[in-house]
């Protein structure tokens, strides 16, 4: 399978997917932001970090790129994409996927191993996890705190686009276990098609035993599924 | 009759709600630089008689006291002891009438 | 413009200095040059006070590849692998603006090493604020670590140490002390000596604005009452922008074009140049209309002293210019060539075709003030604490107030707001003794750790520098990891005040011992002076950085206790030593006394001993045991696995308190399975090193035999509940 | 002569710099963290009479542009595209003058 991962100036787990991918036998290439094509890719990865500083609006600028265009175009024509955290706030501004993600609900930088709870297995991004499988999974964010009307919020319930949740240990969902103030504790969304996934925990920092555990690994194997 | 009365007490002991925006700068010859990026990025996406951005925060804040001058110096104060920064920023003060 | 005194004054320089300056320059300084001398002569650049007490400090060693005298520190980690680093304080700047200090602190620590050649890896910092009761602690604190973890973060280098502190010492002056590592390889390490002539010098990196003009001045003034009014231009960091200039940077080292590399940090352009022409033994000449600046009308004078951040100077071999001006295009930074290398050995300084000052390079550098200055030696204290003159007090009490005071909370509030995992190589995240960060790609790892203890430093100071550089090497041998080299930051009150200037003297000497006995050399470092307000000066605050080597990289070792039913041995000598300790501090506000003693010796040996224990794999949690004591230590271990212990009381006789409190050094808990018990014993035995068998883990409850039993969740919360509610 | 005549040439060449403010908040329903804090501190700050307080962002742009009303549009331009994200946030725009 060819990945490709979209790098944009202080975009800074760049490295840290590629890393991941390769290991899973992706076929990986580096696109940088200021590309007007993009590599034929089955799967296209808006990395972590802070682009642009995160400046205006996490996500804001790099919305505006050139490359941007052509991962849209991609989208439409049904490849894969993948947003992890400032990826995530990326395609909301560019309106892959609707809402956005507000400052985290206690204005700090949160960076911790939280859990997940995968709501949905039945996609390309999780089709080997179980079913409400929880996942230790690590997040680092200042703005994480998904946001979104009640109109699509309806939607997201409806259609099942609600891949991951956040949780605890033991996959409870509530208020205590929502590290960010999330709305209804949303880790992580799909689209309508079901081609883009925005999560704001980081899977590629969980593929190995001695950094972290392995819980990450799976939403690599299922794209390759 | 008596309604009316009441109402009328309530009405002078009520303070009026006064209304204020406050601008916050930074100051000239401070770096700026989410202001530099948006300024570029707005260059490339073609705007270009833009001559310069730059970018602070704005505040609107509701406060129930009755004397304009006193409501002014209480928002002053709040500017002072929390919002502002006063070593790298300005501030503006206007009431909203 | 007539240089009149008060114009000296200003510039922080005395009468009798700026007559030498006449003396080098054969004539009066206009002011710009006047302005050059300040910033080079000031104490930050030229290290005047402390110069001729550093040279004392062991700095070879067959595992140094660059000692003190570059941007950063460069050690061998074997292979083709080199550790580069340093720390530095930015603690002037930090008070004044906690979130701008503090970040710029990062970014300049960092510069220094991606200067070098290295990729950063790790961050660190030390942060010693005021009392939590006075009024400006809270936000100071919230201020310097947002700061640190805004820029550390943005930047995508993982923040995975430190240490905080309280005292009512650091009241009116933090201290901000960042420390930050790199990895490079060994034949592709870069340094600032030019050498050539008529070489490009090229400016690269940030525009220059009015940023903290005389901010290495400032650093070098004690602060007044009326310096919060001062409101000097402070600078403002852009990590965005740094980390730009960092890829750029490496990018273009790949290639061989650079002749040398120096980031301008204090200083900036003046320190920057004269730097890189001293160490060249050349002249090096500037045009200043090319310097890019964001301002305008700004003057040659602003802008030799401006600090702006994320900026950096390359001498370029000729012909690459092109190329290189490629590189830094693509990362929108500016790359512009403001000046060449000569012969002449002046800095030559020109502003629209004219000359507009002229200095020898060495008035600047080897010809700047070297003071020996004058200090007297501390008396030790006689005081003896006698435990039967004090209160009362049960264990169980004393070790509450302890792991809920301030400085022994759990600092995850902190650590919580910086990214530790981000590059994928943290293997053992702030919280234990050391962290440990893998090489890239390898399966070996370094592990690193800073510290300080300035209240041994104040009561007794060789002890005091003894034991930090003692307490940093057993904090990298509790995770398994040789250590190999450190980096010190040396803050102190007024130097010329001669009781501080004693401090600083013993302290070194204290450092000197330790680091010569356990071949532990300094590689780098950074002194502050003047910290201090209205001749109160700070306690004696060195801190030591030290980075060690996990060959090949297992299972990381840190202090939870792994299971029930393991059997705890206490490595090292205890005699009960109480002075100076947490315990008298915290529970009676007492701080008299001396300091636990040092013995190098034993130091030395029960560490060593412990690391072959280790690489034989029988250990399987470790901790040295400091502020607090055994029962703290022990504490720890419960608290962070959720698994308790039962310790027996001890079999001679001794205060209970003494025992469990005690501050005695180089000593370690460590857990090892009963199985294993005569093997380590024979090893422990075989080496000399004296050691108890103090009890086992068990499930939940920490215990000592009928004077304490707490249950591992309480003692959590007790440790937990500081941060939260401050 | 000559040199008054290219003079006023210029100047009648040269656009207009004109300025304007933008203020930016986030929609009355969109939870707003930051503002919540600053309130509630504010209060325990003991300015009691507060009632209220929003924080949004602040531009000031200026522009080289004749038309007042035409660099209006330019400005708005600029929020839609990229200075305000119209999911959750209102802004205004007022000319300086
Ligand atoms: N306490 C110290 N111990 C050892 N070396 C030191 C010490 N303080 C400073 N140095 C060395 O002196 C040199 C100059 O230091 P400094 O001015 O802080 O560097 P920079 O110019 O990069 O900021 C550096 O090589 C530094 O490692
Ligand atoms: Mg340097």
């Amino acid at each position: 399978m060819r990945s490709s991962v979209i790098v944009f100036p202080g975009s800074n787990c760049d490295r840290d997917i590629a890393m991941a991918l390769e290991k899973l036998q992706f076929k990986n290439q580096m696109v940088w932001h200021k590309e007007t094509k993009l590599p034929k890719s089955d799967l296209i990865v808006i990395p972590g970090g802070f682009s642009y500083g995160d400046y205006l609006r996490s996500g804001a600028i790099a919305g505006k790129s050139l490359i941007i265009n052509e991962v849209i175009k991609s989208a439409n024509s049904g490849c894969l994409i993948l947003g992890i955290c400032n990826g995530f706030q990326i395609l909301t501004e560019t309106g892959l996927l609707k809402g956005t993600l507000l400052r985290n609900k206690n204005l700090k930088f949160i960076n911790k191993d939280i859990y997940i709870n995968v709501m949905n297995n039945k996609t390309n991004f999780s089709n080997k996890y179980k079913k409400n499988q929880v996942l230790k999974i690590n997040i680092a964010h200042n703005e994480g705190n998904y946001f979104t009307d009640s109109k699509h919020l309806d939607e997201l319930k409806k259609e099942n686009l609600i891949v991951f949740k956040y949780c605890d240990e033991k996959g409870n969902i509530n208020e205590n276990s929502n590290p960010n103030g999330s709305l209804e504790n949303i880790a992580g969304i799909l689209n309508k098609k079901k081609n883009i996934l925005g999560m704001m925990p980081h899977p590629e920092r969980m593929v190995e035993e001695i950094i972290s555990n392995k819980d990450g690994v799976n939403l690599f194997s299922s794209l390759l599924n | 009759m008596k309604l009316i009365l009441v109402k009328q007490y309530h009405l002078n002991l009520k303070k009026n709600k006064l209304k204020f925006s406050v601008t916050v700068t930074l100051k000239k010859d401070v770096l700026d630089p989410q202001g530099k990026v948006v300024q570029n990025t707005l260059l490339n996406m073609g705007i270009d008689s833009l001559q310069n951005i730059r970018q602070g925060k704005y505040f609107e804040i509701e406060i129930d006291e009755n004397d304009d001058l006193f409501a002014k110096k209480k928002v002053d104060d709040m500017c002072k002891k929390l919002l502002v920064n006063l070593i790298i920023e300005d501030y503006k003060i206007n009431q909203i009438k | 413009m007539k240089i009149t005194d008060k114009i000296i004054e200003k510039h922080g320089l005395k009468i009798e200095e700026f007559e030498n300056i006449k003396k080098l320059l054969k004539r009066e300084p206009n002011l710009l040059e006047l302005g050059i001398f300040s910033a080079m002569w000031n104490e930050h650049c030229s290290y005047k006070s402390s110069k001729i007490h550093l040279k004392k400090l062991p700095i070879k060693g067959k595992q140094v590849i660059q000692g003190p005298g570059e941007n950063a520190g460069v050690i061998d980690v074997g292979d083709d692998d080199a550790i580069i680093f340093k720390i530095e304080s930015h603690n002037h700047p930090s008070y004044i603006e906690p979130y701008q200090g503090a970040a710029t602190g990062v970014g300049g620590i960092l510069r220094d090493v991606f200067t070098m050649g290295a990729r950063p890896i790790a961050l660190l910092n030390s942060i010693h604020f005021g009392s939590p009761k006075h009024s400006k602690t809270k936000s100071l604190l919230n201020g310097v670590v947002s700061g640190i973890g805004g820029y550390g973060n943005c930047i995508g280098i993982p923040t995975v140490a430190g240490e905080t502190k309280f005292n009512e010492t650091y009241n009116e002056n933090i201290l901000v002390n960042a420390m930050a590592v790199g990895h490079a390889k060994k034949d592709k390490i870069f340094y600032s000596k030019a050498k050539g002539l008529n070489k490009s010098v090229v400016y690269v990196g940030s525009k220059t604005g009015r940023d903290g003009i005389h901010g290495a001045s400032m650093a070098s003034a004690e602060f007044d009452e009326n310096s919060d009014e001062k409101k000097p231009t402070v600078q403002v960091g852009d990590p965005f922008t740094e980390k730009l200039l960092m890829e750029a940077c490496l990018e273009l080292m790949k290639d061989n074009s650079i002749i040398s590399i120096q980031d301008m940090g204090a200083a900036g352009l003046t320190s920057s140049s004269v730097e890189m022409a001293s160490k060249g033994n050349l002249g090096i000449e500037i045009e200043l209309d090319k310097v890019p600046c964001r301002e305008e009308n700004m003057t040659p004078y602003e802008m030799m002293l401006s600090e702006s951040q994320e900026r950096m100077l390359i001498i370029l071999e000729d012909g690459k210019e092109q190329e290189a001006k490629k590189i830094f295009d693509k990362w929108d930074l500016d790359f512009v060539v403001i000046g060449k290398t000569t012969k002449t050995n002046n800095l030559t300084l020109k502003y629209n075709n004219k000359i507009e000052g002229e200095i020898p390079i060495d008035a600047l550098s080897s010809k700047a003030p070297i003071y020996n200055r004058k200090w007297i030696k501390k008396k030790p204290s006689k005081k003896q604490i006698n435990l039967k003159d004090l209160k009362k007090i049960k264990i169980e009490d004393a070790l509450i107030k302890i792991l809920s005071s301030p400085n022994h909370s759990n600092k995850s509030w902190i650590t919580n707001q910086y990214d530790q995992s981000v590059m994928c190589d943290t293997v053992q995240k702030s919280g234990s003794d050391a962290a440990i960060i893998r090489i890239h790609n390898k399966d070996k790892a370094i592990a690193v750790s800073v510290d300080s203890s300035a209240n041994y430093c104040k009561s007794h100071p060789i002890t005091g520098g003894k034991q930090i550089v003692s307490e940093n090497w057993r904090n990298l041998v509790t995770v398994g990891a040789k250590p190999l080299a450190i980096t010190n930051c040396l803050n102190f009150g007024n130097p010329e005040n001669e009781e501080i200037m004693g401090e600083f003297a013993e302290c070194l000497e204290g450092i000197k011992e330790a680091c010569e006995y356990l071949d532990y050399p300094v590689v780098s470092g950074n002194v502050s002076f003047y910290n201090g307000t209205n001749n109160k000066n700070i306690h004696p605050t060195p801190v030591i950085g030290g980075v060690g080597l996990i060959k090949k990289l297992n299972k990381p070792l840190d202090h939870k206790f792994k299971n029930e039913n393991n059997i705890l041995l206490l490595i090292g000598k205890t005699f009960g030593h109480l002075e100076q300790s947490c315990f008298l501090k915290e529970n009676f506000s007492i701080d008299e006394g001396m300091p636990p003693e040092i013995n190098l010796l034993n130091e030395k040996n029960n560490g060593e001993t412990l690391l072959k224990l280790i690489d034989k794999n029988l250990i399987l949690s470790s901790h040295d045991i400091s502020s607090g004591g055994l029962i703290t230590a022990l504490s720890e271990m419960s608290i962070s696995s959720g698994c308790g212990a039962k310790i027996q009381k001890p079999k001679k006789l001794m205060n209970l308190l003494k025992y469990f409190f005690g501050e005695d050094q180089a000593r370690y808990v460590v857990e090892i399975n009963a199985n294993n018990l005569s093997k380590v014993e024979n090893i422990l035995k075989d080496n000399d090193i004296y050691y108890d068998n103090i009890g086992y883990t068990q499930e939940e409850y920490l215990e000592i035999e009928g004077e304490l039993k707490i249950s591992t969740k309480d003692l959590f919360k007790i440790n937990n509940e500081w941060y939260n509610s401050y």
